[in-house]
């Protein structure tokens, strides 16, 4: 993938900078976090190995606890914790695991608050990742943010660059509220420039326009983001001007740029790696042709993995998401 | 450690307090004032209360939804629980909860859960927090004899125990899970030889005893507090009325009215109690004076509930989201 | 609610019918089925007591089993039972503890069969009931379909009338697939005539037109059904003709239906309990601004619960779900 | 109930084919032909083949994300499971699965589960499916050291209790998780001292011992068939390779050299159970037929496995629905 738009863009931000891949900008994140505030403890299954071997050596293991293969109950076990005074981040490593956690995370976590009349907070960080393309199959492929969506009491981000990822992190964590991150492991070793600034904090709920352009916007959700900027540096050569948006936030989803973005453009394609049904597209689509429905010129359109599992074989996985290819083909169709 | 001097009169006061507060609900209820679903803990005042004693005021505590008893045992006022009961904005949980969900924050209830189960990982983080930040709380975890089913069971205890987790899992084992005795869901009944897989003690009391129950909740307190671990304490008790208040079984009843009955009779933890005070020395009029100032108590209750108004509708999104960032 | 257009409809049905209520006709689609194949069994908690005691006088304890309160486990118990030879009926109860069944239902249930290349076939039906202003509070009136609809692999109907849950819950029961059954509780007392054919089967995916209309098409989802026919009842005088359409399935989801009503009307609306985010409306919504989009007149709508955590007050929970007003509102400002 | 005669063959058979099976796919997935994740079992044969020679051909098998050991002990063709490690058309799943998920339905296996625990309950309700229709199948699962501390784990083992069914939880106890030891994972470390909390039968065995583990197994068979109910056995056996092939763990080991390779000469089932064989007065060469036979079969596989053809792009649907309707 070409990351220089974004690389410009972040490297236009005042302050130093420093060159880090996305995955070091997680870890750099969780670790700047734990020194700067003790209340913030990491869990999860082999984190005191797996989550950069730096952070045990960093806090010793009274912050940074390995857990037992028990998903349904040690994110509950962070969650009392969150109501009791730390700030933990609940590690729950391949995204296909939370449906164990489903409970604790919907039940407790995102209702509590609400059902107490306020008298708990919850801060809390669920992160987990997201495979693809890699020949995992469908017990280790999902990528299940769609179904949180529909939970009220949740913030949930996707973003996909390491300026981002590191800044939106860092406002997880210091949330007051259950955050759910999702990272695209496709992203992991993507390089960008990040601000060096302990305090660059991207704020939940911000989406940022990686691209301007003309003609099209295309909104790409989490790792759609690297065909989606292939396509459009593609299409630059034809004269075909695309804008593209990242959320960043799911939820609460920053409804406004793409409006913004819609009425200069009037026609939006949404590309997203979830599965087709009931996915964050849908909704964009939905709010769109009910509040941006005049300023429209075609059809909104939509490209995401089919109704199907996650298949094994690459053959099958290899146009399995929506490639370059097909993101230009869905632009072409609208102009 | 045993009850002692006024903290008898306590625990007869706070078992009352329950009582008397659940009795009136249930009238309020059936009288339809109080909407959802009601179930009472009558019965159970023993195990609740025992238990609670044994904890300090900054000491936690989650519970289920058969919540009442739980923040009236640790010392919650009434009159917010009552308010919440009918959905009122004085309510605890300003009409948000509802009769499952008397989670009571002023008395260190961090939740109770209307799923089976959902609170024992919260206790067990609840507890897990007070290692991390080298605090000597306690935690008191109450769930009922089916929740032993859960994974959360399973799952909290053996985390309880790798850690030394200062928690006491109280199970207030009533003998049903709605219409489902132990012994037909329960491929083992004893449900304190459960905790000899996680290596913790578990041990079973007469939760019809409050000072037996406060007696073993202490001892397990005294340990937890000195980072000794957790406890699994099961505390056998019975349910006087019906699952949910209004609840209708068709079919074969589940248990014999004559079984209830002669729980009713023999084995009600207040009368029981009352007796024993009575023999240790305490005078009638002590406790005639605890009676009617228990039945005060709930009168005005049931006086602040009634007069504080319903939530506004513009209020609806309140207490969603905490919306501010550490600092 | 006036449920008479779809009596009548009913009623136009060839052969013998009975009046009996959405309730009864559950109970009874799953007593003539277990009656018909002996590999049906209904499993869950406190079900020999409350899945209608008739159940274990006709078909004993080999046939209907209590289970423990495990419901992460029992599902599965059910999915082993399935791909060995039985087709459960598993009983989840109330809709909001299905989140503890999530990892079965969707790791297992609904990946087996594509992951074995077919060597496997799951027959299960999970059944659940959805509460609502009944101040059952968040924790037990949950909506979860919409999370569902993104997970490949389940079929998901939520039919309104009594004829048509006895016809798609046989047909669940039938099928060869992974079908999940949700309840609306405030549709359990409505009554309907229902064919005493034991072979009367509602195919899965075809949606019903309630009623025809000219001027506007509403989309009413479960629960919703009630308002939105309450809404068209009123609007009738006022000469606005509503059509009104209930996909009954909502996996696979007739668009097929919808499409053509929109046709006719150029507007749509959809009316839904589930929240906001995400849910059925949006995926509709979705759809239709893609495949339909020349022929909508004005901006699709979508009323819903609000992404809110259902409150215990009555007072609050009362306005919370689409109402016969809110509807009518709608109704309005399309024309 | 011994290994006698030529079933002492078979399971030297079927270690080896389990090994041979698993080094050349290492090698075929280290020179990238092989996709995905890649989980040997080398070292743990002798649990595998000792429990799973116990059963009858028409009982049932659940397995792990190490999946490729179960098919091969229960007696499955090897040319399928290589080309499923491959992606290939003419894989065991058609592709659709791959190296965790080495479900043959041929030999009885209803799945191999990537997500930790998430057989266990397959597992019980397929031995449910028996108990109902009253045949005489029992079920063996198999899961690891880690998965007991799932939830599923404790609430199946309770279900299979309660209805007395035939099946038999397996434990490979290879002694951690990933990185994970059972020390540092589990409050009490005997796993099988859990199994009373549940009532039922809970016992430890020699995993490297193929013949020790068929004892085991073969006598819970009996029971369970018998209708006597589910039997806990856990298997001591340990892992030679790294968790995954190409799995780098940073930082401390979490394990020795040495203990690996101590294991590796002293505790190799194979090994070991070559010498008891010529003890027993097997010859030599009936053995280096053996493994000779061994070492076509899995020639042959790979050359199955690469002439079969990718899937088809049209064909990613396939499978997903029976779309039949019950008849
Ligand atoms: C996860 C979940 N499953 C089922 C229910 C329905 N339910 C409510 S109370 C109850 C019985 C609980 O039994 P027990 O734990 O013994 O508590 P008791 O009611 O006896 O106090 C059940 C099954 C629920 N609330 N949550
Ligand atoms: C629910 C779930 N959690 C975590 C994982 C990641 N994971 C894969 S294997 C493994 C360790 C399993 O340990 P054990 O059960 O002892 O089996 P072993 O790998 O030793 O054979 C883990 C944590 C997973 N696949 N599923
Ligand atoms: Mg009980
Ligand atoms: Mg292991």
């Amino acid at each position: 993938m070409d990351v220089k738009d974004d690389t410009h863009r972040d490297a236009a931000t005042p302050g130093p900078h420093i060159q880090m891949t996305y995955f070091e900008a997680i870890v750099q994140a969780q670790l700047e976090e734990m020194h700067r505030d003790e209340r913030v403890v990491l869990l999860g299954e082999d984190v005191s190995v797996h989550g950069g071997g730096k952070l045990i050596e960093c806090f010793g293991k009274n912050r940074v606890w390995n857990m037992p293969i028990s998903e349904g109950s040690f994110t509950g076990l962070g969650i009392g914790a969150a109501i009791n005074g730390l700030r933990p981040i609940v590690d729950i490593s391949t995204a296909s695991f939370i449906y164990l956690a489903c409970d604790q995370i919907v039940n407790q976590a995102s209702k509590l608050r609400y059902m107490t009349g306020g008298q708990i907070d919850i801060p809390i960080v669920f992160r987990c990742c997201m495979f693809s393309t890699g020949s995992e199959a469908a017990q280790h492929a999902d990528r299940p943010y769609p179904l949180f969506m529909n939970v009220p009491g949740l913030k949930i981000i996707s973003p996909t660059s390491a300026a981002d990822i590191k800044g939106l992190m860092k406002s997880a964590i210091r949330d007051g509220d259950p955050v759910l991150v999702f990272e695209d492991t496709r992203l992991w070793p993507l390089k960008g420039d990040v601000p060096t600034d302990p305090d660059h904090l991207i704020p939940i709920g911000k989406a940022d326009v990686k691209r301007e352009g003309e003609h099209v916007t295309v909104v790409a959700i989490a790792g759609a983001i690297r065909p989606t900027m292939e396509a459009a540096n593609y299409l630059i050569e034809e004269g075909i001007s695309v804008e593209v948006i990242d959320p960043r936030t799911l939820k609460p989803l920053d409804y406004e740029a793409i409006k913004m973005s819609i009425e200069k453009t009037g026609r939006l394609i949404i590309v997203e790696n979830g599965h087709r049904i009931c996915n964050v597209g849908s909704e964009i689509a939905a709010v769109m042709a009910e509040e941006s429905f005049d300023l429209l010129k075609r059809p909104i359109l939509r490209l995401s993995a089919p109704d199907i599992h996650v298949p094994f074989s690459p053959a099958l996985e290899k146009d399995f998401f929506p490639t370059r290819d097909s993101i230009v083909g869905a632009i072409r169709q609208l102009l | 450690m045993q009850l002692k001097g006024d903290r008898r009169l306590e625990a007869f006061r706070r078992m009352l307090r329950i009582r008397r507060f659940e009795e009136e609900g249930r009238r309020l209820f059936n009288g339809g004032q109080i909407p959802g679903w009601f179930h009472t803990t009558v019965g159970q005042e023993g195990a609740i209360v025992g238990a609670s004693l044994a904890l300090r005021d900054d000491d936690a505590m989650t519970g289920t939804h058969r919540s009442h008893g739980h923040p009236i045992a640790k010392g919650a006022h009434l009159q917010a629980l009552m308010a919440e009961l009918m959905g009122k904005e004085g309510g605890v949980c300003k009409g948000r909860g509802g009769s499952m969900h008397f989670a009571d924050s002023s008395v260190g209830i961090i939740s109770e859960s209307g799923i089976v189960g959902g609170g024992i990982p919260l206790a067990t983080g609840c507890a897990f927090s007070a290692k991390v930040r080298g605090v000597d709380q306690v935690t008191l975890c109450f769930f009922g004899d089916g929740a032993v089913n859960q994974g959360t069971f399973h799952e909290s205890l053996n985390m309880a125990s790798l850690w030394r987790l200062p928690v006491i899992y109280l199970c207030e084992n009533n003998g049903y899970a709605m219409t489902t005795s132990v012994a037909t869901s329960h491929g083992q009944p004893d449900i304190a030889l459960r905790a000899a897989g996680y290596g913790i003690p578990g041990e079973i009391v007469d939760g019809q005893d409050v000072s037996a129950v406060y007696q073993s909740a202490a001892y397990a307190v005294t340990r937890a507090r000195a980072g000794q671990g957790p406890t699994l304490i099961v505390a056998n008790t019975y349910r006087f009325d019906e699952h949910n208040i209004g609840l209708a079984v068709s079919g074969e009843p589940y248990r014999q009215v004559a079984e209830v009955e002669a729980h009713k009779r023999d084995r009600d933890p207040i009368l029981l109690y009352r007796t024993v005070l009575l023999e240790e020395g305490v005078n009638e009029e002590t406790l005639a004076t605890i009676e009617h100032e228990v039945a005060q108590a709930v009168t005005q209750a049931v006086q602040f509930a009634l007069a504080s108004p319903m939530p506004r509708p513009e209020t609806l999104p309140d207490y969603m989201f905490v919306s501010t960032i550490a600092r």
